[in-house]
Protein backbone atom coordinates (compact mmCIF):
# COMPACT_ATOMS: atom_id res chain seq x y z
CA UNK A 1 0.00 0.00 0.00
CA UNK A 2 1.36 3.54 -0.92
CA UNK A 3 0.15 6.57 0.42
CA UNK A 4 1.61 9.87 -1.22
CA UNK A 5 0.39 13.38 -0.56
CA UNK A 6 1.46 17.11 -1.14
CA UNK A 7 -0.18 19.66 1.02
CA UNK A 8 0.03 23.15 2.82
CA UNK A 9 -1.33 21.76 5.84
CA UNK A 10 1.43 21.06 8.17
CA UNK A 11 1.58 17.21 8.31
CA UNK A 12 0.85 15.14 11.22
CA UNK A 13 3.94 12.50 12.17
CA UNK A 14 1.25 10.39 14.71
CA UNK A 15 -0.95 9.73 11.58
CA UNK A 16 2.01 8.86 9.29
CA UNK A 17 3.20 6.28 11.32
CA UNK A 18 -0.42 4.89 12.54
CA UNK A 19 -0.82 4.72 8.84
CA UNK A 20 2.10 1.98 8.07
CA UNK A 21 1.36 0.54 11.34
CA UNK A 22 0.35 -2.97 10.34
CA UNK A 23 -0.12 -6.70 12.06
CA UNK A 24 2.55 -8.17 9.53
CA UNK A 25 5.34 -5.85 9.87
CA UNK A 26 8.23 -6.21 11.98
CA UNK A 27 9.99 -3.10 11.46
CA UNK A 28 9.07 0.58 10.45
CA UNK A 29 11.44 3.41 9.58
CA UNK A 30 10.49 6.76 9.86
CA UNK A 31 12.33 9.66 8.71
CA UNK A 32 11.73 13.28 9.43
CA UNK A 33 12.78 16.08 7.60
CA UNK A 34 12.75 19.94 9.89
CA UNK A 35 13.42 22.81 9.02
CA UNK A 36 17.05 23.94 10.44
CA UNK A 37 17.66 27.46 11.85
CA UNK A 38 21.25 27.52 9.62
CA UNK A 39 22.60 26.95 6.75
CA UNK A 40 26.48 27.05 6.60
CA UNK A 41 26.37 29.43 9.89
CA UNK A 42 23.53 31.25 8.65
CA UNK A 43 20.45 31.87 10.33
CA UNK A 44 17.29 31.12 8.79
CA UNK A 45 14.38 32.76 9.52
CA UNK A 46 12.00 30.56 7.48
CA UNK A 47 11.35 28.04 4.15
CA UNK A 48 9.15 28.56 1.52
CA UNK A 49 8.44 25.02 -0.57
CA UNK A 50 7.10 25.36 -4.13
CA UNK A 51 5.87 22.27 -5.88
CA UNK A 52 5.04 21.26 -9.54
CA UNK A 53 2.21 19.49 -8.51
CA UNK A 54 1.09 16.99 -10.65
CA UNK A 55 4.73 16.02 -11.68
CA UNK A 56 6.27 16.03 -7.80
CA UNK A 57 3.08 14.06 -7.30
CA UNK A 58 3.56 11.42 -10.44
CA UNK A 59 7.46 11.23 -9.64
CA UNK A 60 6.93 10.52 -5.68
CA UNK A 61 4.19 7.87 -6.72
CA UNK A 62 6.82 6.58 -9.49
CA UNK A 63 9.56 6.76 -6.52
CA UNK A 64 7.15 4.04 -4.35
CA UNK A 65 6.31 1.96 -7.00
CA UNK A 66 10.36 1.40 -7.38
CA UNK A 67 10.74 0.84 -3.80
CA UNK A 68 7.77 -1.76 -3.80
CA UNK A 69 9.94 -3.57 -6.53
CA UNK A 70 13.25 -3.26 -4.57
CA UNK A 71 12.78 -4.05 -1.85
CA UNK A 72 10.28 -6.66 0.34
CA UNK A 73 8.30 -3.78 2.19
CA UNK A 74 4.43 -3.67 2.74
CA UNK A 75 3.67 -0.33 3.21
CA UNK A 76 5.02 3.24 2.42
CA UNK A 77 3.72 6.29 3.01
CA UNK A 78 5.32 9.77 1.27
CA UNK A 79 4.31 12.75 2.79
CA UNK A 80 5.87 16.46 1.34
CA UNK A 81 4.48 20.33 2.74
CA UNK A 82 4.45 22.98 0.29
CA UNK A 83 4.15 26.62 1.37
CA UNK A 84 5.81 28.80 4.41
CA UNK A 85 7.23 27.01 6.59
CA UNK A 86 9.20 27.96 10.13
CA UNK A 87 11.90 26.75 11.94
CA UNK A 88 11.29 23.08 14.03
CA UNK A 89 8.47 22.66 10.78
CA UNK A 90 8.89 19.56 9.48
CA UNK A 91 8.53 19.31 5.50
CA UNK A 92 9.00 15.32 4.98
CA UNK A 93 7.86 12.69 6.49
CA UNK A 94 8.30 9.12 4.81
CA UNK A 95 7.14 5.86 6.99
CA UNK A 96 8.28 2.67 5.43
CA UNK A 97 6.79 -1.11 7.36
CA UNK A 98 8.48 -3.95 6.09
CA UNK A 99 8.64 -8.13 7.62
CA UNK A 100 12.38 -7.41 8.60
CA UNK A 101 14.09 -3.75 9.48
CA UNK A 102 16.74 -4.47 6.79
CA UNK A 103 14.34 -3.51 4.39
CA UNK A 104 12.38 -0.75 6.00
CA UNK A 105 16.17 0.60 6.34
CA UNK A 106 16.85 0.75 2.96
CA UNK A 107 13.87 1.34 1.04
CA UNK A 108 13.18 4.63 3.83
CA UNK A 109 16.96 6.21 2.69
CA UNK A 110 16.37 5.04 -1.32
CA UNK A 111 13.25 7.24 -0.92
CA UNK A 112 14.18 10.52 0.63
CA UNK A 113 17.43 10.19 -1.62
CA UNK A 114 15.62 9.69 -4.80
CA UNK A 115 13.03 12.87 -3.74
CA UNK A 116 16.06 15.14 -3.36
CA UNK A 117 16.89 14.06 -7.21
CA UNK A 118 14.13 14.06 -9.02
CA UNK A 119 10.86 15.36 -7.42
CA UNK A 120 10.42 19.01 -8.83
CA UNK A 121 10.16 20.65 -5.36
CA UNK A 122 11.62 23.77 -4.74
CA UNK A 123 12.95 24.75 -1.75
CA UNK A 124 14.15 29.16 -0.87
CA UNK A 125 15.93 29.70 1.99
CA UNK A 126 14.59 33.10 3.76
CA UNK A 127 17.72 34.67 5.67
CA UNK A 128 17.51 38.06 7.55
CA UNK A 129 19.39 40.13 4.88
CA UNK A 130 18.24 37.84 2.05
CA UNK A 131 16.67 34.90 0.31
CA UNK A 132 18.14 31.93 -2.30
CA UNK A 133 16.76 29.18 -3.94
CA UNK A 134 18.75 25.96 -2.75
CA UNK A 135 20.82 24.10 -5.05
CA UNK A 136 20.24 26.55 -7.67
CA UNK A 137 23.94 27.42 -8.30
CA UNK A 138 26.85 25.44 -8.86
CA UNK B 1 5.18 27.75 -33.39
CA UNK B 2 4.54 29.70 -30.13
CA UNK B 3 5.04 27.35 -26.95
CA UNK B 4 3.61 28.30 -23.43
CA UNK B 5 6.58 27.35 -20.75
CA UNK B 6 6.18 27.09 -17.17
CA UNK B 7 8.33 28.02 -15.05
CA UNK B 8 9.09 26.84 -11.29
CA UNK B 9 11.65 28.18 -8.46
CA UNK B 10 14.60 29.84 -9.68
CA UNK B 11 13.15 29.98 -12.91
CA UNK B 12 10.32 31.94 -12.52
CA UNK B 13 12.85 35.15 -11.00
CA UNK B 14 14.85 34.90 -14.24
CA UNK B 15 11.78 34.96 -16.66
CA UNK B 16 10.03 37.14 -14.08
CA UNK B 17 6.92 35.53 -14.03
CA UNK B 18 5.26 31.97 -13.54
CA UNK B 19 5.05 30.85 -17.69
CA UNK B 20 6.54 32.39 -20.50
CA UNK B 21 6.23 32.35 -24.32
CA UNK B 22 8.62 30.77 -26.62
CA UNK B 23 8.60 31.25 -30.28
CA UNK B 24 10.36 28.18 -32.00
CA UNK B 25 11.28 28.40 -35.93
CA UNK B 26 12.13 25.17 -37.65
CA UNK B 27 12.42 21.20 -35.32
CA UNK B 28 10.52 22.27 -32.10
CA UNK B 29 12.94 20.02 -30.22
CA UNK B 30 14.26 20.14 -26.26
CA UNK B 31 17.55 21.37 -27.16
CA UNK B 32 16.14 24.42 -29.89
CA UNK B 33 13.65 25.31 -26.80
CA UNK B 34 17.16 25.51 -24.17
CA UNK B 35 18.90 27.24 -26.73
CA UNK B 36 16.84 29.87 -27.48
CA UNK B 37 15.26 30.49 -24.28
CA UNK B 38 19.13 30.51 -23.05
CA UNK B 39 19.49 33.61 -25.86
CA UNK B 40 17.04 35.11 -24.36
CA UNK B 41 17.83 34.84 -20.61
CA UNK B 42 21.57 33.93 -20.18
CA UNK B 43 20.73 33.83 -16.22
CA UNK B 44 19.49 30.16 -17.12
CA UNK B 45 22.84 29.17 -18.42
CA UNK B 46 24.13 30.34 -14.35
CA UNK B 47 22.41 27.65 -12.91
CA UNK B 48 23.67 24.39 -11.94
CA UNK B 49 21.66 22.74 -14.25
CA UNK B 50 17.99 22.28 -15.49
CA UNK B 51 15.61 19.95 -17.05
CA UNK B 52 12.57 20.44 -19.35
CA UNK B 53 9.41 18.60 -18.58
CA UNK B 54 6.57 17.82 -21.09
CA UNK B 55 3.57 16.35 -20.17
CA UNK B 56 4.63 15.88 -16.52
CA UNK B 57 7.68 14.05 -17.65
CA UNK B 58 11.53 14.56 -17.52
CA UNK B 59 12.08 15.02 -21.65
CA UNK B 60 15.07 14.03 -23.40
CA UNK B 61 17.50 16.30 -25.39
CA UNK B 62 15.91 15.56 -29.14
CA UNK B 63 12.45 15.14 -27.98
CA UNK B 64 10.15 16.90 -30.08
CA UNK B 65 7.58 19.32 -28.71
CA UNK B 66 3.51 19.42 -29.91
CA UNK B 67 1.67 22.40 -29.57
CA UNK B 68 -0.73 20.78 -27.09
CA UNK B 69 2.67 19.64 -24.93
CA UNK B 70 2.69 20.99 -20.70
CA UNK B 71 6.04 21.86 -21.06
CA UNK B 72 8.17 23.31 -17.79
CA UNK B 73 11.60 24.10 -17.01
CA UNK B 74 12.90 22.60 -14.21
CA UNK B 75 15.79 24.21 -12.34
CA UNK B 76 17.30 21.98 -9.82
CA UNK B 77 15.28 20.58 -7.50
CA UNK B 78 15.75 20.89 -3.69
CA UNK B 79 12.81 19.19 -1.94
CA UNK B 80 12.76 17.16 1.17
CA UNK C 1 21.46 14.74 24.29
CA UNK C 2 20.40 10.67 25.45
CA UNK C 3 17.30 9.55 26.68
CA UNK C 4 17.12 5.89 27.71
CA UNK C 5 14.35 3.90 28.92
CA UNK C 6 13.46 0.33 30.17
CA UNK C 7 9.44 0.38 31.32
CA UNK C 8 6.28 -1.85 31.45
CA UNK C 9 4.24 0.84 30.32
CA UNK C 10 3.56 1.32 26.36
CA UNK C 11 5.72 3.53 24.65
CA UNK C 12 4.59 6.74 23.37
CA UNK C 13 5.47 7.45 19.47
CA UNK C 14 5.04 10.86 19.22
CA UNK C 15 6.61 11.71 22.52
CA UNK C 16 9.59 10.43 21.75
CA UNK C 17 9.26 11.95 18.36
CA UNK C 18 8.81 15.11 19.91
CA UNK C 19 11.84 14.93 22.18
CA UNK C 20 14.44 14.64 19.32
CA UNK C 21 13.51 17.73 17.46
CA UNK C 22 15.37 20.62 17.69
CA UNK C 23 16.03 23.20 15.68
CA UNK C 24 20.15 22.68 14.88
CA UNK C 25 18.66 19.03 13.38
CA UNK C 26 17.97 19.00 10.17
CA UNK C 27 17.21 15.20 9.72
CA UNK C 28 15.42 12.87 12.16
CA UNK C 29 15.05 9.04 11.53
CA UNK C 30 12.79 6.85 13.92
CA UNK C 31 13.02 2.82 14.02
CA UNK C 32 10.03 0.97 15.26
CA UNK C 33 10.02 -2.37 16.27
CA UNK C 34 6.15 -3.92 16.71
CA UNK C 35 5.19 -7.46 17.44
CA UNK C 36 4.39 -9.10 14.82
CA UNK C 37 0.98 -11.79 14.14
CA UNK C 38 3.74 -14.27 12.67
CA UNK C 39 7.23 -15.97 12.97
CA UNK C 40 7.91 -18.59 10.23
CA UNK C 41 4.49 -19.13 9.44
CA UNK C 42 3.06 -20.07 12.46
CA UNK C 43 0.99 -17.34 14.54
CA UNK C 44 1.99 -15.45 17.60
CA UNK C 45 -0.45 -14.87 20.30
CA UNK C 46 1.73 -12.43 22.14
CA UNK C 47 5.08 -11.56 23.16
CA UNK C 48 6.63 -11.66 26.52
CA UNK C 49 9.76 -9.49 27.03
CA UNK C 50 11.70 -9.57 30.11
CA UNK C 51 15.34 -7.85 30.98
CA UNK C 52 17.95 -8.04 33.68
CA UNK C 53 17.20 -4.35 33.88
CA UNK C 54 20.33 -2.87 35.56
CA UNK C 55 22.85 -4.06 32.70
CA UNK C 56 20.18 -3.70 30.01
CA UNK C 57 19.98 0.14 31.07
CA UNK C 58 24.01 0.29 31.36
CA UNK C 59 24.24 -1.34 27.93
CA UNK C 60 21.58 0.74 26.18
CA UNK C 61 24.08 3.55 27.98
CA UNK C 62 27.13 1.94 26.25
CA UNK C 63 25.24 1.86 22.83
CA UNK C 64 23.75 5.47 22.80
CA UNK C 65 27.50 6.68 23.80
CA UNK C 66 29.27 4.85 21.41
CA UNK C 67 27.25 6.33 18.49
CA UNK C 68 27.38 9.73 19.58
CA UNK C 69 31.39 9.00 19.16
CA UNK C 70 30.87 7.32 15.76
CA UNK C 71 28.37 10.11 14.08
CA UNK C 72 27.82 13.75 14.18
CA UNK C 73 24.44 13.66 15.65
CA UNK C 74 22.42 15.49 18.73
CA UNK C 75 20.39 13.37 20.32
CA UNK C 76 19.43 9.69 20.54
CA UNK C 77 16.40 8.02 22.09
CA UNK C 78 16.30 4.57 23.30
CA UNK C 79 13.33 3.27 24.50
CA UNK C 80 12.43 -0.45 25.44
CA UNK C 81 9.42 -2.42 26.93
CA UNK C 82 9.33 -5.26 29.34
CA UNK C 83 6.13 -7.68 30.28
CA UNK C 84 3.61 -9.19 28.28
CA UNK C 85 3.16 -7.42 24.32
CA UNK C 86 -0.08 -7.77 22.38
CA UNK C 87 0.12 -7.96 18.51
CA UNK C 88 0.98 -4.45 16.77
CA UNK C 89 2.19 -3.37 19.95
CA UNK C 90 5.87 -1.59 20.23
CA UNK C 91 8.71 -3.43 22.02
CA UNK C 92 11.29 -0.50 20.92
CA UNK C 93 11.71 3.27 19.85
CA UNK C 94 15.08 4.40 18.55
CA UNK C 95 15.00 7.98 17.33
CA UNK C 96 18.21 9.51 16.38
CA UNK C 97 18.33 13.48 15.38
CA UNK C 98 21.40 14.96 13.65
CA UNK C 99 21.91 18.14 11.25
CA UNK C 100 22.47 15.59 8.28
CA UNK C 101 19.86 12.54 7.60
CA UNK C 102 23.19 10.22 6.99
CA UNK C 103 24.11 10.22 10.17
CA UNK C 104 20.64 9.88 11.82
CA UNK C 105 20.37 6.73 9.09
CA UNK C 106 23.77 5.33 9.81
CA UNK C 107 23.47 5.56 14.33
CA UNK C 108 20.04 4.66 14.03
CA UNK C 109 20.58 1.45 12.01
CA UNK C 110 23.93 0.83 14.20
CA UNK C 111 21.61 1.17 17.24
CA UNK C 112 18.87 -1.22 16.54
CA UNK C 113 21.62 -3.80 15.36
CA UNK C 114 23.94 -3.58 18.37
CA UNK C 115 20.74 -3.47 20.69
CA UNK C 116 19.97 -7.18 19.24
CA UNK C 117 23.41 -8.57 20.07
CA UNK C 118 24.17 -6.49 23.05
CA UNK C 119 21.45 -5.94 25.63
CA UNK C 120 20.50 -8.54 28.07
CA UNK C 121 16.32 -8.75 26.81
CA UNK C 122 14.70 -11.50 25.94
CA UNK C 123 12.12 -12.10 23.97
CA UNK C 124 9.14 -15.30 24.68
CA UNK C 125 7.08 -15.95 21.42
CA UNK C 126 3.63 -17.45 22.91
CA UNK C 127 1.47 -19.34 19.76
CA UNK C 128 -1.61 -21.38 20.64
CA UNK C 129 0.19 -24.40 21.14
CA UNK C 130 3.41 -23.37 23.14
CA UNK C 131 5.69 -20.61 23.14
CA UNK C 132 9.52 -20.30 22.76
CA UNK C 133 12.32 -18.24 23.80
CA UNK C 134 13.70 -16.45 20.90
CA UNK C 135 16.58 -17.06 19.73
CA UNK C 136 18.21 -19.29 22.00
CA UNK C 137 19.00 -22.29 19.96
CA UNK C 138 20.63 -23.11 16.68
CA UNK D 1 33.35 -21.24 47.44
CA UNK D 2 29.31 -20.71 47.16
CA UNK D 3 28.15 -18.20 44.76
CA UNK D 4 24.59 -16.80 43.74
CA UNK D 5 24.01 -16.97 40.01
CA UNK D 6 21.07 -15.28 38.85
CA UNK D 7 19.22 -16.65 35.65
CA UNK D 8 17.33 -14.80 32.92
CA UNK D 9 15.25 -16.03 29.94
CA UNK D 10 15.55 -19.75 28.96
CA UNK D 11 17.96 -20.35 31.87
CA UNK D 12 15.44 -19.56 34.30
CA UNK D 13 13.71 -22.57 32.52
CA UNK D 14 16.93 -24.78 32.56
CA UNK D 15 17.49 -23.80 36.59
CA UNK D 16 14.03 -23.67 37.42
CA UNK D 17 14.42 -20.43 39.34
CA UNK D 18 15.63 -17.34 38.48
CA UNK D 19 18.88 -17.70 40.88
CA UNK D 20 20.78 -20.55 41.62
CA UNK D 21 23.47 -21.31 44.17
CA UNK D 22 26.97 -23.06 43.01
CA UNK D 23 29.61 -24.55 44.85
CA UNK D 24 33.31 -23.65 43.05
CA UNK D 25 35.96 -25.59 44.63
CA UNK D 26 39.43 -24.04 43.53
CA UNK D 27 40.02 -21.04 41.45
CA UNK D 28 36.46 -18.93 40.69
CA UNK D 29 37.05 -18.18 37.34
CA UNK D 30 33.99 -17.71 34.89
CA UNK D 31 35.35 -21.19 32.76
CA UNK D 32 35.00 -22.74 36.13
CA UNK D 33 31.77 -21.48 36.99
CA UNK D 34 30.52 -22.86 33.45
CA UNK D 35 31.84 -26.11 33.58
CA UNK D 36 30.07 -26.79 36.96
CA UNK D 37 26.54 -25.30 35.23
CA UNK D 38 27.12 -27.56 32.53
CA UNK D 39 27.52 -30.69 34.65
CA UNK D 40 24.62 -29.98 36.93
CA UNK D 41 22.12 -28.38 33.91
CA UNK D 42 23.85 -30.21 30.93
CA UNK D 43 20.77 -28.07 28.72
CA UNK D 44 22.70 -25.12 29.17
CA UNK D 45 25.01 -26.93 26.44
CA UNK D 46 22.37 -26.99 23.86
CA UNK D 47 21.96 -23.02 23.59
CA UNK D 48 22.91 -21.41 20.78
CA UNK D 49 25.60 -19.70 23.20
CA UNK D 50 25.42 -17.93 26.67
CA UNK D 51 27.86 -15.46 28.34
CA UNK D 52 28.30 -14.81 31.87
CA UNK D 53 27.80 -11.09 33.22
CA UNK D 54 29.47 -9.80 36.44
CA UNK D 55 28.50 -6.81 38.28
CA UNK D 56 26.52 -5.68 35.02
CA UNK D 57 29.14 -6.27 32.48
CA UNK D 58 29.90 -9.06 30.18
CA UNK D 59 32.92 -11.68 31.73
CA UNK D 60 35.68 -13.14 30.21
CA UNK D 61 36.32 -16.70 30.40
CA UNK D 62 39.51 -16.37 33.09
CA UNK D 63 37.76 -13.39 34.92
CA UNK D 64 37.91 -14.51 38.89
CA UNK D 65 34.49 -14.46 40.24
CA UNK D 66 34.40 -12.42 43.69
CA UNK D 67 32.00 -13.68 47.05
CA UNK D 68 30.09 -10.53 46.76
CA UNK D 69 29.92 -10.48 42.87
CA UNK D 70 26.41 -10.39 41.08
CA UNK D 71 26.91 -12.87 38.34
CA UNK D 72 24.14 -13.58 36.01
CA UNK D 73 23.60 -16.38 32.68
CA UNK D 74 22.88 -14.41 30.11
CA UNK D 75 21.78 -16.78 27.32
CA UNK D 76 21.34 -15.52 23.84
CA UNK D 77 19.47 -12.31 23.68
CA UNK D 78 16.26 -11.22 21.97
CA UNK D 79 15.42 -7.81 22.35
CA UNK D 80 13.89 -5.26 19.94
Amino acid sequence: MIDIKLTEEPLDISACVEWVMSPECGGIDVFIGTVRNATKGKTVLRLEFEAYEPMALKEMQKIADQTMQKWPVQKILLHHRTGTLAIGEVPVIIAVAAAHRDAAFDACRYIIDTLKQTVPIWKREIFEDGEVWVAAHP
Amino acid sequence: MKLNVLAFGIAKDIFSGSAIDVELTGEATVTALRISLENQFPRLKQLASYMVAVNNEYASAEDVLQLRDEIAIIPPVSGG
